[in-house]
């Protein structure tokens, strides 16, 4: 039986935290759809952690399945929203979501 | 005999039917004939009528005949009914008599028309809408025959239908007798209320005083529609539009005179309404007189016999007004006679002319056309009432009855003598301008003469046939010495004043003398030209414009109701109702219009809201828990 | 006890440097003007990530992130980053708009209730954490949570993978047919 | 039999809407099932027990247990007529859209026929929620039908008829949810008597919008106007009838007391809108002007016969019903007929069309002749009884009828003139042709039913209520 060492659960939903927040900044604040992605996939990862430190502290290992199920949607979405960005790319349009506003009411 | 009233009934029908499916597959001068045939049949079967009749004893004459229950409202009920009675099969001898010969007429008059066979078809609805009006078994068959009446002859004084003033004069004569239908409706209503029932009898109910007398003024109503009294009689002499047949069979034998049928049919209300009555007697004095007034200038050969035909149907609406039936409806057979002969003759004329109805341009056709002046002068001594001639027996015995009224009699006594005055003088100023003179350049250069072909036939026989009734058929009855009409229609119809002996003569004498004078003073102006014609301008002017009836109506009735359609038109509907629909649909776009504005389209506005949300939301979800 | 407390210590250390590491390259995803910097924080960024997995006992999925994560993921986004070439913007530039403000309040407002709510209803839990066994995160242990427990979750991330995969294919591709026309957005 | 009835239309409609016809064939298999249907009403009218009256063919089939509604149809007396109305109409419709060649026949000829079944639900509906879902379940198809196959201002109409009735329909339901809760059953013939007037106002609402009654109408004339021809007719001649049924079927029947109570305003907006309609009728500068006002006309002279509540006035609003739903639908029928020729309703350019076309003006007159109800007419039957019976709750409301009965003769002949009469007008060409054998073969069979209604006006007021007494079967709220 392994005890947990270090900082307990509650330093590492602190970093989990954090990096939401600094990913929602991101989301929210830049206009270059690639930096959205990837700000995107911080929010995400700060999501992963709080699963896998949540896991840790409860012994449970679904949620590191969940951080793994997180992990492959990331990835789908990653590959959907490049599409989309070479899409744009291709007709010219200028990488800038604040661009992007067909869908105006 | 009961088929023989049904077979009289729905001939006409039936020849309308026919021709109306028929088409093209029917020649024009087919469809004539059979409308003839149809109408001959039709006088047969009331012939029948009348033989069955004859056979029965007075108090046997009346036979109520079902096909099947027409309409009905829980315990009310109307039968698809006809009633033969001495009264109805009187009618229908004059109607499908006089009706055959002038639909016979027409089949020449109209010959070389386009659309013959529409126009027999009209006729023949025509007809068997009147037989329906006289037979029909309660209140409101004849309410139906009299509205199908009101129908065709809008059919038929439209027929011309290029011609506006003829499309106006049909849309006038069918609204003015919409009128009268609805007043006759709404005293329908209330004997339903009281009553029931439609049919005949309950006429004789006892009534109060409130009720009979707003059913008689309803009835009143209608009756003065459909017989253009004063006041609503302005669309007869527009009615004039029509071809000249119409204009004898509706206009004069038939239609216009239903009214006086009517209040002898229903004679029984008016008994309990005497002032109604009174006022029946007293709109039929004030009818003769004017109309008789306006007669005297009118220059269109049509309308000046149509003026006649309102002051002669006055003369009725006294006699049926005050109680003097059988008399209002011999004087109603006889004017039926010479009236058709008139128009008749007038449309010889107007055929021969060319369609060319002003006076102004005629002259001098006794010597082109002799036999048709022989027929119009006929018929003008038959309408003036000089003996032996049918005017005479019949307008004289109304005279003597009225002054068996007490005072008020003795005021129509003088107005329908005056009216004998005045007939006098405008029937035969239009016989003098039309026929004596010298021909004018007009005539000499259109008149045409008859051929002596089919079409001459059938124009000349009927004029032939109605110059002899004009003659002899006033003699049935005189009043003094032999009365048969009177006892015939006594079972239906007993008259409620009976003159005296010398009250007969004294009518007759002064009638005959103010006749004479009449044509005397026609002579001397129009015939002998001793006279010039007297210059009365303002008189003129207003007789001119026939007492601005026309004018009072436009500005009291069609004018407002015109504008107020316009008004809701502009002000109700447009604004408040049509808008309304529009306001609110604009009102919803644009609040959509306001919340679409949030969609900007641009993701990160729409994440900025999900975070606020979230944030919000768990703020919510703390607090709350 | 002392080998413990050294342990301890040990971890401490790689946990304080793991985890600045993160939020540092974290900080750095979001301000770096140009993507491909971005990209780059964000590899070291899943690295710093998969350490702290690590001294959570996760040891499977530490190793995915590393290997599926910052390894086949990030090199799709250089991919692109470098088929569209780099571009740069200039995301400080300009006074601060309400758009930057709200985002900024919000990121903070979220922040602080993540703290705050876990703060409250998970502190009394989280002070001491369960024992798991020496299999606790391991390949095994994770294959076999899929193939029993989770196995509808298994099988819909396949399925959500395989749909990625044809949108990406489709949004990729070119049209054969009429090369001047791009499939439509 | 009667959900054979409802069910026969709806099936077609469904076979049409799946199978991939050609538009000859989808038209001819609409036609085929719109003359079945007819067929089977004809069944339905011979077997039907007059002299019985009462409920018949009723089917119930459980629907929601817990709130006592059920799938519960049947047939009255009257029902049988207004059926039989609406079968003959939307032939007669479906017949002319056929012939009329209309887009997307299969789409069409679908929501036609669908529009058939739901009619009839609402005649047969014997449970309020059943009724409710007929009711909406008729006007999702109109809906449609004005909004893709009207003309171009049809979207302004379709929104217009939506909000409208929408908001009529909800108040309806409202009305119906407190009303049948209250009383623990949704089943017509079980429920009773409320004497609630919020709830009899609700139903009112709903029914004097569909009607309409003054001054609802405020989507009636865009609708009349942009709809197809067949569309507008279906519309007019059944649509509204629907709503003269809820009258007589909900709001009199089970609200005899808010119906004394209301029946002086009710009556007065029946009458003003009498007035009112045959005025602007008399203005109206087109031909479905005409038409539309006219019908605001005649659908508050039928409810003023429905609100007489006596033998008179429920007899003659019922034959009133199917005369004015015969007449317009044949009406609006001629309309389109001349808009195919002259390419305008606008009465100021049409003109003289009668010269050598017999056939459109001897169909057009004689309709005419019957909407302006002649004397021994069906139109005079009804309008007769409705107007003798309104005069005994006071003699004011049959002046107001009768002064209308002039209008309505002022506003036809109007019509039938500009139509027909005067010199050729700038929009009619010599070469517009008369009828053809086919739009005669639509006109004719209606104008067929008219003329036999005119010559036997009592086989309906003899056949519509039990006993033959209106009143009394009402007050027994059809039981």
């Amino acid at each position: 039986m392994i005890a947990l060492l270090g900082p307990e659960a509650s330093w590492y939903l602190g970093v989990a935290a954090f990096l939401f927040a600094t990913g929602a900044l991101g989301v929210l604040l830049r206009r270059n759809p690639l930096i959205v992605l990837l700000s995107l996939e911080i929010m995400l990862n700060g999501g992963n952690l709080a699963l896998i430190g949540f896991a840790r502290n409860l012994g449970d290992g679904g949620g590191q399945i969940f951080a793994l199920a997180v992990m492959a949607v990331a990835a789908s979405e990653v590959v959907v929203g490049l599409g989309l960005i070479v899409a744009l790319n291709r007709k010219r349009v200028t990488l800038d979501v604040d661009r992007l506003n067909t869908l105006r009411g | 005999m009961v088929w023989g009233a049904w077979i009289c009934l729905l001939s006409p029908l039936a020849a309308a039917c026919l021709i109306t499916l028929g088409g093209q597959r029917l020649s024009r001068r087919g469809a004539g004939y059979l409308a003839t045939a149809a109408c001959f049949v039709a006088f047969g079967g009331a012939v029948a009528s009348f033989i069955g009749l004859l056979g029965r004893d007075g108090s046997q004459r009346e036979i109520l005949s079902t096909a099947w229950t027409w309409i009905t409202g829980g315990s009310y009920q109307s039968g698809l009914s006809i009633l033969i009675d001495p009264l109805s099969v009187f009618m229908m001898l004059i109607v499908s008599g006089v009706g055959a010969l002038i639909v016979w007429y027409s089949v020449g008059y109209m010959d070389g028309d386009t659309e013959e066979r529409r126009y027999f078809a009209y006729m023949s609805l025509f007809v068997f809408s009147m037989l329906l009006l006289v037979q029909g078994g309660n209140l409101l068959l004849l309410l139906a025959g009299w509205g199908m009446v009101g129908l065709s002859s809008y059919l038929l004084i439209g027929f011309w239908h290029e011609r506006p003033s003829a499309i106006a004069a049909a849309k006038k004569a069918f609204v003015m007798n919409a009128i009268g239908d609805a007043t006759m409706a709404l005293a329908f209503f209330l004997l339903i209320e009281k009553a029931n029932s439609l049919d005949f009898g309950i006429l004789g109910g006892q009534y109060s005083s409130t009720v009979a007398n707003l059913v008689a003024l309803g009835l009143l109503g209608g009756a003065v529609a459909k017989s253009a009294q004063i006041p609503l009689h302005t669309w007869l002499p527009d009615a004039m539009e029509g071809p000249t047949p119409v204009s004898a069979l509706i206009h004069a034998a038939t239609m216009v005179t239903a009214g006086v049928y009517l209040i002898v049919r229903t004679h029984a209300i008016f008994e309990q309404a005497p002032k109604i009555a009174d006022l029946a007697a007293g709109l039929g004095a004030l009818t003769l007189l004017l109309a008789g007034l306006i007669a005297l200038v009118q220059v269109d050969i049509k309308r000046v016999i149509a003026y006649s035909t309102m002051s002669q149907i006055g003369y009725m609406f006294l006699g049926a007004g005050i109680g003097s039936y059988p008399n209002a409806m011999f004087h109603l057979m006889t004017h039926a006679f010479f009236k058709a002969l008139l128009f008749m003759a007038a449309g010889i004329v107007i055929h021969a002319l060319i369609n060319e109805q002003d006076i102004r341009k005629m002259g001098g056709l006794r010597q082109l056309s002799p036999k048709t002046y022989w027929g119009f002068l006929i018929g003008s001594l038959a309408l003036v009432g000089i003996f032996p001639f049918a005017g005479f027996f019949s307008k004289d015995s109304i005279l003597a009855a009225a002054m068996a009224k007490g005072t008020y009699g003795y005021i129509l006594w003088a107005a329908g003598l005056a009216g004998t005055f005045l007939t006098g003088l405008y029937t035969f100023r239009l016989l003098f301008l039309v026929f004596w003179g010298e021909p004018s350049a007009f005539v000499r250069e259109h008149f045409h003469a008859l051929g002596r072909d089919v079409i001459a036939v059938s124009l000349a026989v009927p004029v032939g046939v109605l110059a002899v009734l004009s003659i002899v058929g006033g003699w049935i009855q005189f009043s003094p010495w032999w009365h048969p009409v009177t006892t015939w229609l006594q079972t239906v119809a007993e008259p409620t004043v009976t003159p005296e002996s010398w009250q007969e003569w004294l009518s007759i004498a002064l009638s005959l003398l103010l006749g004479l004078s009449g044509i005397g003073v026609a002579w001397l102006i129009y015939g002998a030209r001793r006279l010039a014609v007297p210059r009365l301008p303002f008189a003129q002017r207003t007789l001119e414009h026939k007492f601005y009836f026309d004018e009072a109506y436009d500005a009291l009735f069609y004018t407002p109701a015109v504008s107020l359609a316009n008004l809701l038109r502009r002000g109700v509907e447009q604004p408040l109702i049509a808008d309304s629909g529009r306001d609110l649909g604009d009102d919803t776009r644009d609040l959509g219009g306001l919340v679409a504005r949030a969609q900007t389209g641009l993701l990160r506005t729409y994440a900025l809201a999900i975070a606020s949300s979230v944030a919000v939301l768990a703020i919510v979800f703390v607090v709350v828990k | 006890m002392l080998v413990a407390s050294a342990g301890n210590v040990l971890v401490w250390a790689v946990w304080l440097v793991a985890a600045f590491a993160c939020l540092g390259s974290g900080i750095a995803v979001v301000s770096f003007s140009n993507p491909f910097y971005s990209a780059l924080a964000l590899i070291g960024n899943l690295g710093s990530l998969a350490v702290l997995y690590l001294l959570l006992s996760a040891e499977f999925v530490a190793a995915a992130q590393v290997l599926v994560y910052a390894g086949a993921v990030m090199v799709m986004f250089l991919f692109v980053i470098a088929y569209i070439g780099p571009r740069s913007e200039s995301p400080w530039m300009g006074g601060p708009s309400w758009q930057a403000v709200g985002a900024a309040l919000a990121a903070g407002a979220l922040f602080i209730e993540i703290v705050v709510v876990i703060g409250l209803k998970a502190s009394g839990h989280l002070s001491h954490s369960e024992h798991v066994g020496a299999a606790f995160g391991s390949p095994a242990f994770v294959g076999r949570l899929f193939l029993t427990d989770h196995l509808l979750a298994f099988e819909l991330t396949s399925i959500v993978l395989l749909v990625a995969a044809i949108g990406g294919v489709i949004l990729g591709a070119h049209s054969r047919r009429n090369p001047d026309e791009v499939p439509s957005l | 039999m009667t959900t054979l009835l409802i069910c026969l239309p709806l099936a077609a409609a469904l076979i049409l809407w799946l199978l991939p016809l050609n538009p000859i064939s989808a038209g001819s298999l609409a036609l085929l099932a719109a003359l079945a249907e007819v067929g089977v009403w004809i069944q339905l009218l011979v077997r039907y027990d007059f002299t019985k009256g009462g409920l018949q063919f009723s089917d119930q089939h459980v629907w929601f247990k817990d709130l006592n509604a059920s799938y519960h149809v049947g047939v009255y007396g009257f029902s049988v007529w207004l059926i039989g109305l609406t079968v003959v109409v939307m032939a007669a419709a479906i017949a002319y859209g056929v012939w009329a060649g209309r887009e997307r026949a299969r789409a069409y000829m679908g929501l036609m026929l669908f529009l058939t079944g739901a009619i009839v639900g609402v005649f047969t509906a014997q449970d309020l929620l059943l009724f409710y879902a007929f009711f909406e379940a008729m006007l999702i198809p109109l809906y449609v039908l004005v909004g893709v196959w009207g003309g171009p201002g049809r979207m302004g109409a379709t929104l217009k008829f939506v909000l409208y009735t929408m908001a009529g329909s909800l108040l309806m339901l409202a009305s119906i949810v407190v009303y049948g809760l209250s009383e623990h059953t949704f089943d017509l013939t079980k429920i009773g008597q409320s004497s609630s007037q919020w709830i009899f106002l609700g139903f009112v609402a709903a029914f004097a919008i569909k009607a309409p009654l003054f001054p609802l109408h405020g989507w009636l004339p865009d609708a009349y106007r942009e709809s197809s021809p067949e569309v507008a007719a279906v519309l007019s001649g059944v649509v509204s009838k629907a709503a003269v049924y809820g009258f007589l079927r909900i709001a009199v029947a089970k609200f005899p007391q808010p119906v004394h109570d209301f029946r002086a305003p009710i009556l007065a907006l029946a009458a003003v809108g009498l007035i009112y309609g045959s005025l602007l009728a008399f203005r109206a500068p087109d031909l479905r002007g005409v038409i539309a006002y006219s019908s605001l006309a005649q659908m508050g002279l039928i409810t003023m016969g429905v609100f007489a509540v006596n033998d008179l006035g429920l007899d003659g609003s019922v034959l009133q019903m199917v005369n004015h739903g015969l007449v317009s639908a044949t009406m609006f029928l001629l309309a389109g007929m001349v808009e195919r020729r002259a390419l305008t309703g606008e009465l100021g350019r049409l003109g003289g069309m009668a010269r050598g076309r017999p056939a459109l003006a001897t169909v057009l007159l004689t309709t005419g002749v019957i909407a302006l109800a002649v004397p021994l007419s069906s139109a005079f039957a009804g309008e007769f009884l409705i107007l003798a019976g309104i005069f005994q709750r006071g003699w004011g409301w049959s002046v107001a009828g009768a002064v209308a009965i002039v209008l309505a003769a002022m506003y036809v002949l109007r019509l039938v003139s500009a139509v027909l009469h005067r010199e050729v007008g700038p929009s009619v060409s010599d070469s517009a042709l008369d009828l053809r054998p086919a739009e005669l073969g639509v006109t004719v069979p209606l104008l067929a039913c008219l003329l036999a209604l005119s010559i036997w006006p009592a086989a309906i007021t003899q056949h519509s209520f039990r006993g033959d007494h209106g009143a009394a079967d009402v007050a027994a709220q059809f039981k």
